[in-house]
């Protein structure tokens, strides 16, 4: 274990190459998981609060074949 | 082909801005010699229209025609569009802002001073555009409807800034302009004194 | 895709598309495809960190090829699905795959960015320095720039669909720039240094490394995937909560 | 058509002069920054060669980028480009007339000055031909490619830095085998090495010509609407 | 100190733009609670005039005296000059651009709704500006009037782009303004509806 | 009045960062200078690490000037800055104002980055503290200085490759003391040489915070009648 650990020498060079891959990784999952749950949550308070008129931007959705836009 | 064989469609046009819906479902027909004059409450989507029909703006749905026109080009290469900017350029003169527009939309430049003095402006036609006043920046960029023909006008507000006197000569070009068999699609919130012209009112009743 | 151009495939085209039945279809897929990423990448670094010889010449820096060379593939598998789906958007006009080209510029980016900084921490034992101006490097970093500069363009023009369009020009440019600039920095490296001290070749890989690497190369890509479909999603939802808020301030009648 | 393209041509050219000297005030930008070299990085005459034809390109690249701005940001926020969309002349050409006139007052100046500004950096003398050739070849290379840049950052206000960012990029082919056929010439191999660099830029400028205009109009057209 | 004791004076005042002498030896004085129209024909001098009030153009000859205002402050710095440009920024909000102006201008930050509902913005509040269209874009620079109390208000064709519902707010607006004792100086080419207002003709067109 | 200044400062920084990034476009653009001079004067180590903090301040000084014309340009278009001379803060401090707000979003951000560039320059490591330090001293200066240039230009349009003109001048004893001083730490002086650089650099920064509110406040005022 202690072997793996010193990577004959080279511990500061593979560890930090892994760790950085761990870290950007990490940081972007995180990013895109977060902002998928914000903005899904957005859009339900928004939805909720904005009551019939919904049904009006959902049309234009539809109508348009873009819900971008 | 006479221009006044010319006739300009729209069928159940819309226009979406910025993922909002401002009209939907809007036509009209225009024949040679016709007025149409756009009015209704700002943000009603007079300017998109007169965009649309310049083909300087997507339209959502619907579709604008113009038959009898040159078929290789399409409705806004055979417009003129004079919206809110005025696109002149502060250093050049008067006069050289209309001989460039006569040669790059296809006139010969000789006989900028015709469209200058129907404008009023002929004893400014050497002053740099950065000294016009207001008024007289507006007027100089509708001496291109006359610079240059062409058959159909989409005039966003003109009389904006214009005195009174402007305000009666671009009314006698205009009709001057339908008497020739051309057309023109104006927006305004004042009365522009085209008797007979149609009125196409935006705003809430179109509102889908 | 002589095919596509009938009205009928196009609208099937369209049909698969639409944004709603993308969410529903990719909703399914998510869940399983963050299960298998990470059970691949799992026993591709067990293989990777524990179970795999030392390399005789570089010794065990040569696990750090691991998390580079997965890394440096899909910095230009990124770009590609970029410009491949910024070409749909601008043949067919459709969302979907301007979401698609947006949400894959990010995840690229990163990858590409792992790639410059595995390959740095790998340049300082081997070669002694942290960066070479080499053609492979010099042109990795200018893929880096592309995809930058294509966030850039996404994050200052305000509208969508302008937005889309102006970035898939950009991505389509930038993609036949990429050869160019891969061989003018061969060639301008050539010019000045004839024999290069360092071969980036590597060493001929041996069986043992092939299976970490190749479990590590379908982990990430797997990541990768799994990545673009959330961001898409997210992407989506973004412009929904857009519409909304416009409808909503549009809603209440003028003047 | 050829009258409209002309016109344009002209209105920008005269445009670039009124509003400030066109060719004189790039040259004198490239001027100061050749100048502000020699400061940054000592006065040592043997290292100044070294890095001359490096710097004159790279202080090239830094005056056509610093005047991408001019190409169409002034006729975007003034309403010109909606007109300009709306006449006889296709809008690839529109792009050719402006990239055409960007080209004459910044690029063919420069190309001009470039032998002066040599001698400050100590340049040796078998490396003018070679680098002029380069220079008149790479140079329209900048000035189209630059016109995407610009065009896609249109409706953007202050895009100016932005369009570099983007451009750079696609300057570097131009830069690498412009170097290349100077440093070639300077550094004493034979002359095939400088030879092929210069085909190969000519190769990247013909392919800039044909880009440009394409990738422009397309940014234009999406950024209009 | 009430505003209603405020006065502003001009005499003798002339004024020369590109070389030009646009107009010389005009004089007038308003009190609290009045107005002063000007009018005349394009180049006449309307919008050089607000801006020498405003302190934005050199006066050539005479002076303009604030009596009765704050001695430390020159007049253009208690007025609000809304001239032909809106100074608003397409990427900030609506009510960003209030509270901005609010805050600049000395005021606390808070009640920038005010100011949005007298001229009936509040329901575009979040929007970006750059999704205005001509005449909410103009509405919105108005809003500063009310936004940041100033007894002076110096309008340059304030009318411009506003449908009539929007004439009317702003005419109760200045009738309410001119009511607490302040000032209006507005250039215009159309009948405001201001009763009572004074009104200066500018002269005629110089030739060149 | 200090509610004032802090509105503004808020306002432009704002601005700024929706207009694309503020600080971090200003970095993206030192990055690619940076990264052009090895493919300009070619990858030889010894040679780039020669060169480095002389090219390190040009390309900052470059980052900077290319940025200058968003300092009062965008808002004398609009009109804006007829609004802000109208109000209770006096010229001078709304120039202070701008020019925090510029340096906040390009010199600061640049100095954060400049280590990392240091390391694709070869840039031997006794020579970061010093730069570091010149850097933080020196780019207020460059935006103070700038302010200057950007006010005296801002009638005209298109002004910024003018305005580049005319500030460089002032910028050559900014960039002479503070390649001065990271220079004496790489080249292995003693540390005397370093400091004084360092003093007079320090020097220059503080003469531009008074010059530059004061200069551009009467630019301004010239311009704006
Ligand atoms: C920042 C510096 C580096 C960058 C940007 C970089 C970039 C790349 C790229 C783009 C590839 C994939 C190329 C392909 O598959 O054709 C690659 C593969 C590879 N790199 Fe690097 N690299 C860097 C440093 C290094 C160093 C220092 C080493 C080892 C001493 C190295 C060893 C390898 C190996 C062994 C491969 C896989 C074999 C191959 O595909 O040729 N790289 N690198
Ligand atoms: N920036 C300028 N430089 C030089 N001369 C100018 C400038 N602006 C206006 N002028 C000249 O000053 C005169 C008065 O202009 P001003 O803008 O005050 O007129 P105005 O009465 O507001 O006209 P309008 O009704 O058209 O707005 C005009 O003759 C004009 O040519
Ligand atoms: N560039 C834009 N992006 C997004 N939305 C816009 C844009 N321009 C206008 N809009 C919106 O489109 C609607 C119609 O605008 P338009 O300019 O066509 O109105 P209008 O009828 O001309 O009004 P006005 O009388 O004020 O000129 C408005 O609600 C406006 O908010
Ligand atoms: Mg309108
Ligand atoms: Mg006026």
């Amino acid at each position: 274990m202690d072997e793996i650990f010193h990577m004959g020498g080279y511990a500061f060079y593979v560890w930090s190459a892994y760790g950085a891959a761990f870290a950007v990784i990490v940081a972007l999952v995180w990013h895109s998981v977060a902002d998928y749950r914000a903005q899904t949550r957005l859009a339900e308070t928004l939805e909720k609060a904005a009551g019939g008129r919904v049904r009006r931007a959902a049309h234009l959705e539809r109508e348009t074949g873009e819900d971008a836009s | 082909m006479t221009i006044s064989e010319l006739s300009l469609c729209a069928r159940d046009l819309a226009c979406e801005r910025g993922g909002r819906l401002v009209y939907d479902g809007l036509s009209f027909s225009l024949k040679g010699g016709e007025a149409l004059v756009l009015t209704g409450p700002n943000g009603a989507g007079k300017s998109s229209l007169l965009r649309q029909l310049a083909g300087l703006l997507d339209v959502t749905r619907g579709e604008i025609a113009l038959e009898g026109g040159d078929p290789e080009r399409t409705p806004g290469e055979q417009a003129h569009y004079a919206g809110h900017l005025d696109a002149l350029k502060p250093s050049m003169s008067v006069v050289e802002t209309v001989i460039f527009w006569r040669r790059f939309l296809g006139s010969i430049p000789q006989g900028a001073e015709t469209a200058l003095e129907a404008l009023g402006l002929l004893h400014l036609a050497d002053l740099p555009v950065a000294y016009l006043s207001a008024g007289q920046r507006r007027r100089l960029s509708l001496a291109r409807l006359i610079a240059v023909p062409r058959p159909i006008w989409l005039l966003d507000e003109p009389t904006v800034a214009l005195d009174a006197a402007s305000v009666a000569r671009l009314l006698g070009l205009m009709k001057g302009h339908l008497g020739q068999g051309g057309m023109i699609v104006a927006a305004t919130h004042l009365d522009l004194g085209l008797e007979g012209a149609k009125t196409l009112r935006l705003g809430a009743e179109v509102a889908a | 895709m002589a095919a596509m151009n009938s009205p009928t495939a196009l609208q099937r085209f369209h049909a698969y598309a639409n944004p709603a039945r993308f969410m529903a279809l990719s909703s399914r897929l998510v869940a399983p495809l963050w299960i298998l990423s990470v059970l691949v990448l799992g026993a591709g670094l067990w293989f990777a960190l524990f179970d795999s010889p030392p390399d005789y010449q570089q010794g065990e820096t040569v696990r750090i090829m691991y998390v580079h060379v997965p890394s440096a593939w899909l910095s230009m598998f990124g770009y590609g699905v970029m410009a491949f789906a910024s070409a749909v958007g601008l043949v067919f006009r459709h969302p979907l795959s301007d979401v698609c080209a947006k949400s894959a510029a990010p995840i690229g980016a990163s990858f590409t960015f792992l790639a410059l900084l595995t390959g740095s921490l790998w340049g300082q034992p081997m070669w002694g320095t942290w960066w070479e101006w080499d053609a492979r490097m010099t042109s990795v970093l200018i893929l880096f720039f592309l995809y930058l500069g294509y966030i850039a363009l996404w994050a200052t023009i305000e509208e969508p669909v302008r937005a889309a369009r102006a970035a898939a020009v950009l991505a389509l440019v930038g993609a036949i720039n990429i050869p160019i600039i891969r061989y003018s920095v061969v060639w301008w490296n050539t010019l000045h240094q004839p024999a290069s001290v360092f071969r980036m070749d590597g060493p001929s890989i041996a069986p043992a490394m092939l299976l970490p690497l190749g479990l590590m190369g379908v982990g990430f890509t797997l990541l990768f995937i799994t990545l673009l479909l959330v961001r898409m999603r997210a992407e989506v939802m973004r412009r929904r909560v857009r519409n909304l808020r416009l409808a909503t301030a549009g809603a209440a009648a003028e003047g | 058509m050829m009258r409209a393209f002309l016109a344009l041509l002209a209105r920008d050219l005269r445009l670039a002069v009124r509003l400030g000297g066109g060719g004189g005030m790039a040259v004198f930008f490239f001027l100061i920054v050749i100048s502000l070299l020699p400061l940054g990085i000592g006065p040592d005459r043997a290292l100044l060669a070294k890095v001359a034809p490096g710097m004159l390109w790279v202080a090239l690249l830094l005056a056509a980028l610093l005047t991408l701005d001019r190409l169409f940001q002034a006729d975007y926020e003034d309403g010109s480009l909606d007109l300009l969309t709306m006449g006889p002349l296709p809008l690839e050409l529109v792009v050719v007339a402006k990239a055409v006139g960007h080209w004459l007052t910044t690029g063919l100046p420069l190309v001009v000055a470039a032998p002066l500004l040599g001698v400050l950096l100590n340049l040796p003398g078998e490396a003018y031909p070679p680098m002029m050739a380069a220079m008149l070849i790479g140079t329209p290379a900048l000035s189209f490619l630059g016109a995407i840049g610009a065009a896609l950052t249109v409706g953007i206000r202050r895009g100016g830095l932005l369009a570099s960012l983007l451009v750079l990029p696609f300057y570097i082919p131009v830069l690498i085998f412009g170097v290349g056929a100077a440093d070639a010439a300077a550094g004493g191999f034979s002359g095939e090495a400088g030879r092929q660099s210069l085909l190969l830029l000519g190769a990247v400028a013909l392919a800039s010509l044909v880009l440009g205009p394409l990738g422009g109009a397309a940014a234009l057209r999406a950024n209009l609407r």
